[in-house]
Formats: C-alpha cells, structure tokens, sequence
C-alpha cells in the first residue's frame, strides 16, 4: 500500500526499482550512487531480487543487458567514471533493444572531478556516449518524488519500448531527504514484455510490431533459440551487411522512441501563461531557477520557467508552448552549455534570443547564487 | 575375427572446404580430395574403398565445417554418399 | 552413380542444434573452430540423450572474434556479445534466472586478453558457467595480432620481428584461481574434449576448457604453415597429455611443450549456492547445478 | 511560511543524523521537509552541515538548500564563521555549542549558548551524543517536536546498540533545558 | 625529403605520425584501425619509436597520457567499439591536458555493427563521450592526403593547446590508396611544448599563460615534481573543491580552444559564391556530395558544398559565409542527425531552411546513390 | 615548558619527499596507509642515499581510493589515474622514457578489482615497475563495499548478510603469473616493507608487494573493532611470516592465516629489456633495471 | 575525362592486390589515382572488388568508388552478376575470366574472355597466379602499364618468395594476348 | 652493560590523530595521549619517562601520520620534543 516516507533520492530510488518489479541490480560502488546499491543490498533480497557486484562497470552493464534477455527486470546504478565506462555497452543494450534502466547520478566533472560535489555535466553524454547511432530515453528529476516516479516510468519505458533507459539524476538529489509516496510491486504500472506470438522456429526476435515498432520478446529458456546478436542483424537476429536492413535497423532504433513520444515525453511549466521571459533549467538547478523565478515574479517581472522531465527526447512541444509569449529564452544549467544546445536549435528558427547561463561550480547554488551567475554571464534579468 | 562392419561415409559436399584434415586423419587413407567442386568452389572430399572404413569417425570429429557422418551401413553395403544437394547423391561403392 | 534420397537423413549428426540455414559457416578452411564447435555439440546430445540437461537450458555466449561467431550458428538460446564480455553477459543470465546453464565460448584475446578481468573473478568467484575457450594463439578475425598466447618470439601482424612477450597459459591461471573444472587439450583429441564437455556441463562453480587449436589461415601463414596439415602437425608434436603433480608442472611452450590434460576437477559450492548460504531464493532448491551435484 | 534551518558543525559531531533525526520528527508532525547535506571527505577535522526547509504545502517546495535560516545549530566556530551569512540577521533562534563556541559570528538577536559536548559527557557519559543532547535542548525550547516523538523516533533510527545511549542523552537535553532554560516562540 | 606515395589512409596517417615526431604508439586491433598500427609495428622501431599492444583499449589511452607526461608525442588508433571504452580517459587527457592523439576510424555502428564497413555515426561521441564538461578538437578528412595532413594538424594542436586531439577519419579512407606528399620527421612543423619558465619548487604545472590560456609543461623526470591530478585541482595540480577554482579550470579547458581557434578551425567551401543551396557533407561523403554538386551545376543548379575540416569546433564563420548566397541548407549524413544538430542550431536563427539527408548504408554510397538517399529524404534538389 | 627554537630540526624524517604543505592528509585516524607510505619514503631515501636511485627518477602514480590519494602528499613526479588504471598509466611512463622508474601505489579494490586485468598482464609481461598495493579488505573511500580481498562471510556495505564470495590471494596470484618480485607484509612490519622496497625498487621486471593494511574507520567499525588498535591486533593474530615452499602453501585466510614473506625473488629480464632484444634502442643500454641487475 | 576501372571476383582470387598493382604501376605512369577495396568476411567463397579511378589532375578528385565504369575486370561470375549495373552500358573494355564466366551479363560492346585460371595453371603451373596473368594480358590489350613498369612494380610489391612466379605468370598472359589478341584502345 | 643512549621523541603535534598505535607499540610505555589538542582537535600523544625511550622507533613508523620522529638526544639529555607550531615547543623531560 501507498506510505509516506522521508527518504533520500537514493532510498526513494531503489524503492522504486523494488516496487517496479526490479529482479537483479548489479552494482559498482561509486559516489554518489553506492548507497543506492547499499539500499537495495539490505532491502532486494527479501523481495526475492539478486544483488550482485560486479569487478567494474563494464561487467555490470553486460551483465544487465544478459539479466534482461533471461528475463529479469534489472538496473545499475552509477555516476560519471562508470557510466563512460559503460559507454560501449550502452550501444549493446541499444542495439539488443535490452530494456535495461541505469540510474546516473552526476557528480562534478570532468574525470575523477569531484567526487562528492554535484553537476549537470553529462546530458551530452547520457545521449550520444557510445559509438554509432542510437536511440536511448534519458529523464531527470528534480525532487525525490520525482526521483521515485521516474525510476518506476523508466522501467515502463525500458520494457515498452525495449530501449535502454536512463534515469539522469544527481548528487544532491541522491543525498537529500524529502517526503516520497512509495508502492510495493504490484501496486504500479509497469509495461511488461510483449510475448511472443508465434511458435518457437517461426518467431522472429528482431521483428518489429509495425504499430509501435517494438519487437516482442521472448526469454531465454523459453524455447525459442533467441540469438542476441550485437553485430547488425536481420528480424531473426543474423548478421547481414544489407543496406536496406541496415538502414531499416537503425532508422527503427530512434524511430520506435519517437513514434511513442506520448509514453515518453514530459515536461513541467511554471508561470509561463504570461512570460516575456522563460528559464530553461532541469534537475536540481531548476528547483533554484523556481525560486528566482517567484523572487522575480514578486519583483513584478513576467518570467516563467520550463523544466524538461524527459531530456532525451525533449518534449519540444511542451517548450514551444512555454515560450509561446516569451522574446527570451534563458537556459541556465551547470555546464558550458549543453541542453541550451538542443533549445537552441528547436527555437532558434523563432527567431527568439537565447541566452545561456553557465553555471559551474560543484555545490548546487541556491536563487541568490543562481542569480550571481546570470550576472557574470552578462545576462541581465 | 569377427566380420567387418560395414559403414556409410556420408558427405555433405556443399559444406566443405577442401582442408585436408579428414584426409590426414583417417587411418585407413580412403578419403581423398575429389574433382568436382561445389557451390563455393571447393573441390569436396571424396572416398576411394568405403569396405575399408573402419568406422573410427576421426574423420567426423576432425571436420571443422560439419560435412561428415559416419554410419552403419543402412543396407550392409560400405558406401561413400556425397550429398551434392537435397536430392542429389552421389554414391561411391569399392 | 546420383540418386533420389530423403534429405533428412544425410543430416550431420548435430545438425539440429546448428542453424543449418547458415552454413557453410563464416571459418577458414581447416579452422579449429569447428572441430571444438563439433565437440561440444556432441556432448550436448549426448547429455541430453541421458536426461542430464535440456537445451532449453543453455545459453551459448560468445565473445567478438572468428570464435566468437559460433553463436551465429548454433540453435540454442545465445548471444554475440561485445569484445571480452561474454562472462559479464553470463552472470546477467544466471543471477536473473539460476535455471538456465551459461556456456561461454570465445577466443583466447577475447577471454584472455581484453576479458581478462572477468575471467579472473569469475573464476575466483566459481561462479557457475561453462567457458570453453579456444586458444588459436593469435587475434586472428581481426587479422593475426599478437595475442596474450602468442609464443614468445613467435611472429604476429603486431610484432613482425618476434613477440617479446611472454605467453600466457590460461589454464593454469584458471586453476590458480580455483576453478572447479579445469582442462586443456587439442583439436587432435576431439572425443577428449567432448568427453571434458559431458563432465564439466553438469557441474556447479566456475568450469574451463581450453582448446588449443589452429588458425592456418591467419596465424598459420603467418609464422610459415602452408596447409592446416601442417600445422596440426606442429601443434601435436607439443602438444602432450599429462596428469601433471603440481600446477607448476604445467607447460605453455611452444617448443617444448603445451600440457594436456584435466588440471582440476572438484565439486565446490559454486557462486549461486554460496548466495544461497545467505539468502532463501525461491530457486535455491532448483539449481541445476545443485541438482547435478548430488547425483 | 517556509521555516529554513541550518545545521553544522565539524566532521564526527554527528552533524547528519541530528538533522536527519529532526527532519523525521518534522515529518511525522506533518510537515513537508526537505533535508539535505554537504560535507567534507575527512572523516574528522571536515565540515559538515544539514539544512531542513520546512515547507507548509508540497506544492510550495521550491529551494533544496537553505537560502536564509530562520534556526542556525551551530555545534563548532570554525563553521558558524563560513554559515554566518545563511542565516537571516533576524533569524527566530540561534543555537551554539558553548564548549567550541565563545562568541557569536554576528549579533543575532536570539542566541541560545549551551556546552552541549561537555555537557553530554558530564551527563550522559560520553561528547559523542552530544547531537541528541542538544535535539533535547531544543525539543524543549522550541517545542518544534514533542519529546514522545523524538524518542519513537530515535528508536526506529539509530542502531540498536545506540538506542538506548541516545535516548539517555535526548532526555537529559530536555531535562536540563527544562531546568535551565527559557521557551522559544518559532513562527512556521 | 617530400616523397609522393600511393598509399591507403592508414598508412598515409601512420606516416604522419612518424613525421611529426611519433614516439609512442599504442595500440589495441580493430578494424578498420589495425593495418595503422601493423605499418607502425614494422617503421617506428627504425626511428626510435616504440609500439607497444596494450590488453584493451582502456589500458591504451590510460598508457597514452602517461606517455605524453613523460614527454613523448603518442597516439592511438581505433574504432568505435574501442572508442567507447576510451571514454573514461578520454577525460581523464581533457583534464590533464595531455595531448595525446588519437585516429577515429569510423566504422558501422552501433555496437558491433559491421565491422568492415564504414560509418559517420560517432560525430557527437567524438566529443561528448566522457562525462562532465570539456574540450577536444576533432578534424575529419576526405581524402588520403588529408588523413595525412589532419594527423600532422592533430600533433601541433595537442601540443599546442594541451588537448586531446582526434583524427575522425572513417573505414573507406584507411584502406583506400590516393597519392600523397609524405615528409620525414623534422620536415614538418608541429607545436612543441612550451618548457616551464620557473624553477621547480616555484612552477606551477596548471598555470596557464594568460594570452593562449596554455599552461607550459614540465615532463616527468626533469624535477619538477609534477602531479597529474585527475580530481579538480588548482594551478600546482592540488585537489581543491573551491568552486571559483572550479569554474576557472573548466571554463579554461573550452576556452583554450575557443581563444585559439584560428589555429584550429578549417572548412573548405566549393562552388559555393553563387549557391542558392548549399550541401554540407565531411569525411568521404563529401567526396560524393562534391561529384554530385558537379552534376547538378551542369544541370545549371546553383549548388554548393561545404565540408567542415575541424568538426569540433566547427568553422562557424566558414559556414556563415559559404552560405551567404543560398536560402537552403541541407545536411547529408551517414546518421541520423548529428552534424546537422550543429548546423540547425548556428544557422537557425538566420531562418534557413536546414534540411537533413540521413544515408544509413554501409558502404559509401557514390553521387548517384546520394541523390536517391535525398529523394528517400524527401528533400527535392 | 615551551621555547623557541628552530623550526627546520622539527621536520619528519620523510618530509622532503612529502608535499608537507598538504599535512595533515586526509586519512582517518589509525590508517594503515600513512605507515605504508612511510615504509616507501624511507626506502627511497636510504637508497638515494646509497647513490642507487636520483628521486627524480621516480613516477608514483596511483589510482582512486584512500590509498590513490598518496600522489596528493608525495613530493615526486606522480599521478592521481582513473580508478584502476595506474599500471595502465606506468606503462606509458616507462615506454615514453625507459629511464624513468614508475612506482605504482593503490589500493586493492584499485589494483585487483577493476584494474585486475592491467595487473594480469603487467605481472605477465613482467613489465618494468614496482606495485605496492595497500591491501584494506575493502572499498574503503566509497565507504566500505565488498572488496575482491573481503574475508568470506565478512559484512560489507553491500554484502550485509555476510561476503559470499571467495577472496582472491593477489600475492600468489601475481607470483603464479611469473613476476620478479613478490611479497606481503603487514603493516606491523614496517621494517619489513623498508627493506622490500629497498630490494623490489632497484630490480627489473614486474615487482609487487602487498602490505596488509588496517581500515580502523570504515571497515573497522563496519565488522565491530572499537579502535585501530584492536583491528591491528586482531589482523597481527592471522598476520604470520613464513617461507612457503610452494605457492600453494600461501594462505589468504582471514580466520586462520594470511601468509607474509617474499614469495618470489628472481632477476629474470624485464619488459623493457625484451624489446631491446629485438630492437636496438638508443636507450637499452640505459635501462636502469639493466644496470641494477648487472650489480 | 576520369578512367573508371572496376575488378571484382571471388575472395582468394587475388583481387586487391591486382588492383593495387595496376594502381601503383598508373601512378608510376603519372596520373593520380584513386584506389579503393570492397571485400566480405570470408576468406574464400565471398566476393572482393578494386575500384581504381584515374583523375586527369588532383584537383579533379572527386569519388571515391566507380561510378560507371569505363573498364571492367570480372573474374567470376557472381560479382560480374553484382556489379554489372557500375558497368557503363558502352564500356570501353570488358575483361572476364573464362573459366568462370560463360555470358557475359550485359551486352557490352568489347567484350575480351580468357580463361585466365585455367591459363595460369597450364602455363605456370598454379592458379594462385590468374590475378597477374589477367595484368599481362591487360598490359598488352590496353598499353597502359608498359611490362617493364609492371615487372618493376611486381617486383617492390609482392612478398619476394612470391616475386618470381608473378612475374613469370605477367610474362605468360603478356606473351600470351601478344599471340592471340589484339590490342584496344583505351580513351583517358 | 653499555649506558643507554638518551633519545629526543619529537612529536609534530598538528599531524596527530589520536589513533594510538603509537602508544600501543611501544615497548616501553611511555607514550599517552595527552589533554592538549590540536588545530583539529585530536589530543596529541605525549611522552612520559623519555629516559625509557630505547630508540626502537616502532612508534615512528607505526605512526600513520608522520607525527614522530625519534633522534639520539642532541643534548644527551633524553626528552620529548612535542612541535605545537613552528616558533612553539613544548619539552618534556623526565
Ligand atoms: C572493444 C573492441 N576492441 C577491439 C575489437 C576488434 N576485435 C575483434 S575480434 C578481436 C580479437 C579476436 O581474437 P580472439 O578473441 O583470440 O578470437 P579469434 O578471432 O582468434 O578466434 C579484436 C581485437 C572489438 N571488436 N572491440
Ligand atoms: C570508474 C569508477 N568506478 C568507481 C569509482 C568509485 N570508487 C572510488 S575509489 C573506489 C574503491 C576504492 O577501493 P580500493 O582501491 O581498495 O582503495 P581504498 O579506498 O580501499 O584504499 C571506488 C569504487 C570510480 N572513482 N571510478
Ligand atoms: S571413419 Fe575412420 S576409417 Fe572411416 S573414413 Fe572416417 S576416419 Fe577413415
Ligand atoms: S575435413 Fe571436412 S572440410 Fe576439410 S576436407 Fe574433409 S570434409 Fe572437407
Ligand atoms: S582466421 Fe584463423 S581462426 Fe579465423 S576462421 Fe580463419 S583459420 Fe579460423
Ligand atoms: S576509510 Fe579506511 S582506508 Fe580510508 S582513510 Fe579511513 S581508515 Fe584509511
Ligand atoms: S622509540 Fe621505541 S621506546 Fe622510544 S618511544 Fe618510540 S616506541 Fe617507545
Ligand atoms: S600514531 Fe601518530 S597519529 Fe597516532 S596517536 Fe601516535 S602520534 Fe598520533
Ligand atoms: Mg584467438
Ligand atoms: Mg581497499
């Protein structure tokens, strides 16, 4: 049944997992992640879940991608170093179309940076990390509710969607407490695999339902000889270098996520109705960026704030409307500029001015420090 | 001395690779590289004295791609079987 | 003489565990692969032909290498996984559902060299899984470098004056770690290693079966083979069964001579048991490998 | 209203759990809290510090980090000097560690000194509660929390073996404030 | 002596390397990569350079920054699969600044792919593959001479801006023969480090000058004691979690590019003072793109190409010019979008009309294949 | 009574090789790495003093971890390397200029756990550099997970009912792949690990000693020792010096034995000398392993 | 005017290298060539193709792979079957390998089948050779590689156990096309 | 019996910890934790009998944190040296 609970984000974030059906979690240690799978060290096993620690992340990433085709639901949990660590895997699950979830929690970068502070440093990454072209879904919360609820929607996704999925939170959420309704397996719903429809000899593991473009998925040990071919392959799962399968291949990939953007895509608006001026931020820094906006509000200014839920796809729509009544758009997020790469490219043919915001420093920074930076970054509000 | 046993020697031609290795294993040196080649080009292994074949399978175990089979002769009778296709079999009797 | 038959009799006797739509497969003439590929598929009827396993069972995970395409062509549950991963991918297979028996098959760069590390703690773990790995001394799909097995002084594409490392003999680290199943052997004694496969497949912890093999084509040219003849006649001249004492016994030398044998062959708790110590999983009860070990 | 307070003290004072068993008292009172954390790598000799915002309505969260405490806990000198300018210069209560606290950093108007480590040594046996202490001192001043709340609390948080120590040192906390101290009004 | 030789892409670029002062190779197989590292296992031994086969691509780059700290010009050359697992240290050289090189050569992805064939997939891994922010610089040829060429750029930028420095070349120019002018060491000029003006015990390994934002550099062995720090550290290479030193570090390692760009970016623009559509294409699409143009000028189309050179950065003011003339700019690609995010976002805000021709394929397609892919795309020229 | 008096006199034994501006470090109290550390320094003095080695030879290179934090105090030419990539690092140190000597100092989660595999194939090749490896049974700067080394049964952060696992002996097992130098200590062997490096530092080839280290604070208090002091007593109980006379007999055992000593001392060529076999470097005759060995 | 030449057969009928030696031997003529490869996996039993462009100029380089080809070398069936459509329709020179090739697949108008494999073991002994047998005959027919380039190239580019057979199997297609063919001329 | 040497226990009181170890390995006994603490607010181990000291140095090299250093007495007078700051020594004798 539903409780309330004081929780951090990484608390909240294996609940999650657990009441979404979560089967194996293999983990790495890595600040600030470990305690997540600390939690779920002590907590999974009674609800029948394995918890395995793997010798690095390479192995944790394959392992999952293995865990799902044997038809667990299964999830790691890591920061920076790990997650470019499983950069080459990440291609295997997208490639696999493994529904495997992977909770980022990112910390102050680049390299080893700085392993306790926080970041926004890795949106890029989360998207474009391994080599080739491919599709995967990445959201990032802002609280530990929301923590909660996107590990649960990031299971959802993974098994609709069959596509890797990651949960791109961050060192402050992972270590603060908030107040989280949480649920018990059973009590919230996840998609499940779709099962095959043929027999074994006639199923094909790689062929899409044309609908949804989604391939049914059958399990290892069930009978039907699934081959998991990391090489290019045809709907059988066989190595081909035919153009055309390579082209219906990859198009797939991307265009299965697309297709069901309504699954996907998310985004919050916060006074925007009337905003001349809109902020983009997300995570963490966007809960400052609400409160500059009230401070600024409260000063009598028309500025609002869009907060992308889902950062890969964005919810372009939802910005678009956001900014319907706005001549600037400020994207502010702890980076040079990475998320205000892809707002820019979505409202640059608006002709609207976009300004970004850098702000770089390993602490989140509340509204008065946020404001700080829009000050050094010469942009006036 | 009990009686020979006889053996089919069954190839299945469009599989091999003309290595050799069957041929160098057999200890009784009856399997030798043939004329024909199939669809690949290979010139497929053949039999010279299927009634010498003393149904040892080294030279099934040792062929890396799957062509041969050793068997109890179906019909008494010691043969080599090239299967050149799914209806075509070449039979080699001594 | 050409006649009208069934086809379905002139099947190879493991035709039905191979993709046969695939074949002739992707290997070189005279490859090894196959020989060993043949081998263990062999043992897999032959279980199975007891009741031992059920196919249903086994997934067949390989590595990237010319080894590595073996799961390409056989027809069990499996899975071509990234360059030194398949042991990664296995534990994911096992800890989701114990029921089902990890068979990794990949080359000695793929395992050895870049899978190194999970070769080591899965070893050192006994984690339960098979490893079947065939050591053609070289990385050989990708063009015949040097490989952690490569004799020293031996010539690859990446050390064309001589490989001034030192090899590595996989085994008999494998051993070291404490593997429960340990064995090396040839291509020349294809029934040993089917032989190996039947032991060890029934077993729980972490079992390992190296198959020395050749790659005439790569490698083999490259250090002056002209046919695979030849070269398996070079292998079997260093090539030697042993009962060796002492893991020190165990050789890895290409001029002197590469030991054969089964190293290691005990019946310790594996990884999944061990978890089991711990927790009450539904599954302890129906391990395969429990089930296995009590026979 | 949103009520901000600030904790901090040195590494090994025990810093997070005071803040962690308080923002849990706030809760089961009812109110949404946002608790969070920073500190440094060493184990002793470091910073630490825990923020709690008290937010009437989940719907008004905003802030994670205290902007302006309207409560500053200030356990050790070194950090009430780098936390001084969080706190509001009108803030509802001040709270210092008289044993590593002489002054004030600023001329708070209400400044409650109390030596809680030597207190928690002299009357609990042992400095390392003086967290829990203090939690005492401030049940009782505040009002904030109720004593039969804390203690629930402290019993469903803390390691077994610590339980007992601990509900040893919150009531003795309250208990000397009771008998020494004056009550504060917080405006929530 | 300048010698003219027929030779394939890898062996052009391991020739490059040899002439601009190749100390270290490091390598590990892959395709299309190997043949590079094979020519260096038989050459660079006569020139005193050492080639070593690490057990991975991590021990690779990992070896490769420890290389340059000890004072030797050292490059790598790999492929995706094997990029990917360099993304870690791949920061780790972005913080250190290390200037190492490395050859990207660009197969069919993702994950395994196809091994022999060729690809643009890895435009946005190439610079976003580790986490937190950064900089590299990245060039891409279009033709042997220019592999050779970009590999002899690629030392004189590591060297001269202190960052890592990849050559995005892609599977048909590896193994492809054009003639190409080919020079012995000491023939070509390439950048060296810029040797510590202070004594030890007053040098400051991360102190950058102030004009070019390149702190000069101590090799180990010389007594400076020099600390490679990979956790944020100030200008002596010490932790520190200041965030002002923070922001300085990280806005320094993107600026040291920016700042100096002008010996980094570089287009090339044909038939383009006239065009009224410009193509852009890189790499050996280009070389397509380039003979299509030429049809379609026959044709009496106003057609141009531009070809960026450094893709990271991008030649932004090249591209504004070469587009002056034309209302319509269409990206043709071997992804699905990737250099063309680049070119929506810069040329957006002019309101262009910024179409994309994804060719998903293989194998290069030549002009005639590449107008079908834009007829595939919808895009009528 | 308090006087005024020079300050220089008061300066540690070691603080010339320590970046003493950084002190005091960020260990916790009773942390065996400090003594560790020291035992190095010391050694590095006392052969500089013997005109053996310049300082400026060196390169201390670590990974991440409380141990990796020692390039933080170390007054050499170092490295702070991803978490378990310093042997990879050492590698280009020492290909990059063969004069140079790099030392790799790390932990054992560091070394064995996700960098095992530079560690399996450094001690292969018998790669020219000097590995010490602070062996605290965990995880320790991430908290106090399982470590390849935790005892089996022991609690660790993520093994809260007890480590299932079996614990990998790193010493034998870098003996069994063929290194120069191999050998444990504890840190109740300060002297011991002194004369170790004085031994290992000036030797070719791939030398390793692990020292047997205590984590009072993490995983300490996580398996219930009080204070350092009981952890170090309880750890010297186990601790016991031997001369194995196989690699067998070298126990890691936790509730029984762990075997110290020097496991393997030989003087076979290293790496670097190997590549001079085939190739006529300018700097082969160089080496300074060359040279040490010829002493 | 570019000269586009395609060569494609089945892999270990010695492709790349014939047209990596007729590459070497037109750059040693002076012109600026382009030569790129095509292969499958296996090493026998695929298909393998050269492509070699030869560019009036360097500043005329364009594509990388033929377009249409103004020659084309097939010496097997199959890949003359796949790459019949890079064929111009009125090809200069189209060189097919008898021994494997019975039609041709186009009705291209200069048409020139020799059974080099066959030719290569009666004449040198082996079939490994047919590859640069077809380049003596195509040295002949076209001129353009005089044999001297040739024999040189061969020479610098072949692994020197196998220089000799090659230029013995140059030598007897050479002789060979002297005897029984005529000579066409190529336009470039 | 040769007289016993008379040492100087120098202690950097800034760097200790309080950990122990010291004390404990001593064979002597003759170091304790003192009542003064340091800039991190450790109680730094002091020395009680320096003429027992008998320059074994197991206390500075079981000290993690480079706080010891053990010299024969410049003085010959044995004694605790323990460094409170760089002008600020505290002398301990017997
Ligand atoms: C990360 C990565 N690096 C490199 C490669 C290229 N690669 C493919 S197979 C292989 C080596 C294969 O050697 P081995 O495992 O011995 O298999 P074999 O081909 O000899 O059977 C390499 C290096 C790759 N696919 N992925
Ligand atoms: C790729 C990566 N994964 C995980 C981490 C987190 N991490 C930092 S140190 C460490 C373990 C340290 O253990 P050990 O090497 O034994 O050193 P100790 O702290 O015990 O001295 C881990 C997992 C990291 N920094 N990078
Ligand atoms: S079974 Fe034995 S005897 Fe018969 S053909 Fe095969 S190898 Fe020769
Ligand atoms: S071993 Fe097999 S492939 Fe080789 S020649 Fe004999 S039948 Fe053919
Ligand atoms: S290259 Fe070697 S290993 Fe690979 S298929 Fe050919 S012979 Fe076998
Ligand atoms: S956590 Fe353990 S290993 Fe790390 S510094 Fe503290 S005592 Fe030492
Ligand atoms: S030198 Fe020995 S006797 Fe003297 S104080 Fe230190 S441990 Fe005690
Ligand atoms: S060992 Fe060192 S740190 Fe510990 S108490 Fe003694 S002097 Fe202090
Ligand atoms: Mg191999
Ligand atoms: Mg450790």
């Amino acid at each position: 049944m539903a409780r309330r609970e004081f929780l951090t984000g990484n608390e909240a974030m294996a609940e999650a997992a657990i009441a979404a059906g979560l089967r194996v979690f293999i983990g790495y240690p890595i600040t600030p992640a470990s305690d997540l799978f600390e939690y779920l060290a002590e907590k999974l096993p009674s609800y029948g879940g394995v918890v395995f620690q793997a010798e690095d992340e390479i192995a944790a990433i394959n392992a999952l991608v293995g865990a799902t085709y044997a038809g667990a639901k299964a999830m790691t949990a890591t920061s920076g170093p790990g997650f470019s660590l499983m950069a080459e895997s990440l291609g295997l699950a997208a490639m696999l179309e493994a529904p495997i979830v992977i909770v980022y929690n990112m910390r102050t970068g680049p390299s080893t940076g700085i392993a306790t502070g926080t970041g926004q440093g890795d949106v890029m990454q989360s998207r474009w990390a391994s080599h080739g072209h491919y599709g995967v879904v990445v959201y990032s919360p802002w609280s530990v509710q929301e923590a909660y609820n996107l590990v649960v929607k990031a299971f959802d996704t993974a098994w609709r969607l069959r596509v890797p999925t990651i949960v791109l939170s961050d060192a402050v959420i992972a270590h603060t407490r908030e107040l989280a309704v949480v649920y018990e397996p059973g009590e919230v719903k996840v998609a499940d695999r779709k099962p095959p429809r043929e027999p074994p000899g006639e199923f094909k593991p790689f062929k899409p339902d044309p609908d949804d473009l989604v391939p049914p998925m059958a399990f290892y040990g069930e009978g039907y000889a699934v081959l998991a071919e990391s090489l290019v392959h045809d709907e059988r799962g066989y190595y081909t270098t035919d153009p055309e399968n390579y082209e219906r291949l990859v198009k797939r990939l991307e265009e299965k996520i697309t297709r069901n953007k309504h699954h996907v895509v998310s985004s919050e608006a916060r006074y925007t109705e009337d905003a001349e001026t809109v902020i983009v931020a997300f995570g963490t820094l966007a809960r400052s960026a609400l409160a500059l906006v009230k401070d600024l509000r409260k000063q009598g200014k028309k500025v609002g704030l869009w907060r992308p839920v889902s950062i890969w796809p964005l919810d372009e729509e939802g910005l678009s409307k956001a900014v319907e009544h706005a001549d600037r758009v400020i994207v502010a997020e702890m980076n040079l500029g990475q998320l205000y790469r892809e707002v820019a490219r979505i409202l640059g043919p608006t002709g609207r001015k976009i300004e970004l915001v850098p702000v770089l420093t390993p602490e989140l920074p509340g509204p008065d420090e946020l404001l700080g930076y829009f000050r050094k970054a010469g942009v006036e509000i | 001395m009990a009686p020979r046993r006889a053996y089919d020697i069954i190839i299945l031609a469009n599989r091999c690779k003309e290595c050799g290795l069957c041929i160098h294993v057999c200890p009784k040196k009856i399997l030798v590289t043939g004329n024909k080649q199939n669809q690949k080009g290979y010139r497929v292994t053949t039999v010279t004295k299927p009634s010498d074949c003393i149904g040892c399978r080294l030279c099934e175990f040792s062929c890396p791609d799957f062509v041969i089979r050793i068997e109890p002769s179906s019909d008494g009778v010691p043969k080599g079987l090239i299967v050149w296709g799914e209806n075509e079999v070449e039979v080699i009797k001594d | 003489m050409t006649v009208q038959v069934p086809k379905l009799e002139y099947r190879h006797r493991v035709d039905d565990l191979l993709r046969t739509e695939r074949l002739p497969h992707v290997w070189c003439p005279g490859c090894g692969i196959g020989i060993t590929l043949q081998a263990f598929l062999r043992a897999v009827k032959a279980l199975e032909a007891k009741g031992v396993i059920d196919r249903k069972q086994l997934v067949f995970v390989t590595g990237i290498g010319c080894t590595g395409r073996a799961s390409g062509y056989v027809r069990l549950d499996g899975a071509h996984t990234p360059h030194g991963r398949p042991i990664a991918y296995a534990y994911g297979v096992k800890l989701a559902n114990p029921k089902l028996v990890p068979v990794v098959f990949s080359g000695d760069g793929d395992l050895a060299g870049i899978g190194g590390n999970h070769l080591l703690h899965a070893a050192r773990r006994n984690f339960d899984m098979l490893v079947i790995m065939v050591n053609n001394f070289n990385y050989a799909l990708t063009g015949g470098q040097l490989a952690p097995t490569t004799p020293h002084g031996a010539y690859s594409t990446t050390t064309p004056k001589g490989n001034p490392e030192r090899p590595m003999d996989v085994a008999r680290l494998v051993a070291a770690l404490g593997a429960n199943y340990v064995a090396r052997w040839s291509i020349h004694y294809p029934v040993h290693i089917e032989e190996s496969v039947k032991r060890a497949l029934p077993r729980r912890g972490f079992r390992f079966i190296e198959v020395v093999s050749i790659c005439p084509e790569i490698f083999g040219r490259h250090i002056g083979f002209r046919s695979p003849v030849d070269f398996y006649e070079r292998l079997r001249k260093v090539a030697k069964v042993r009962k060796p004492k002492a893991l020190e016994e165990i050789k890895y030398d290409w001029e002197d001579e590469i030991t054969l044998g089964v190293f290691v062959d005990k019946d310790e708790p594996g990884y999944m048991e061990s978890i089991c110590q711990v927790y009450n999983y539904d599954w302890c009860k129906e391990l395969p490998e429990r089930r296995w070990s009590k026979q | 209203m949103t009520l901000e307070i600030i904790i901090a003290g040195r590494g090994g004072q025990g810093i997070l759990l005071t803040g962690y068993l308080l923002g849990k008292a706030l809760v089961k009172k009812g109110y949404y809290v946002v608790n969070s954390e920073m500190y440094s790598a060493e184990t002793r000799g470091g910073f630490s510090r825990s923020d709690l915002i008290v937010f009437p309505s989940e719907a008004e969260i905003d802030i994670i980090k205290v902007r302006k405490a309207d409560i500053a806990i200030f356990m050790y000198k070194d950090q009430m000097h780098s936390y001084a300018e969080y706190v509001k210069p009108d803030a509802q209560l001040i709270i210092l560690d008289g044993t590593f606290i002489e002054e004030p950093a600023k001329p708070w108007p209400r400044v409650l000194k109390v030596p809680f480590t030597r207190l928690a040594e002299e009357k609990v046996g042992t400095y390392r509660v003086a967290n829990v202490f203090m939690l005492g001192v401030f049940s009782y001043v505040t009002g904030l929390v109720d004593p039969e709340t804390m203690e629930e609390i402290i019993k469903t948080s803390v390691r077994p073996k610590w339980i007992e120590i601990n509900l040893k040192a919150f009531d003795a906390g309250y208990n000397y404030a009771k008998e020494n101290l004056e009550k504060v009004e917080i405006k929530l």
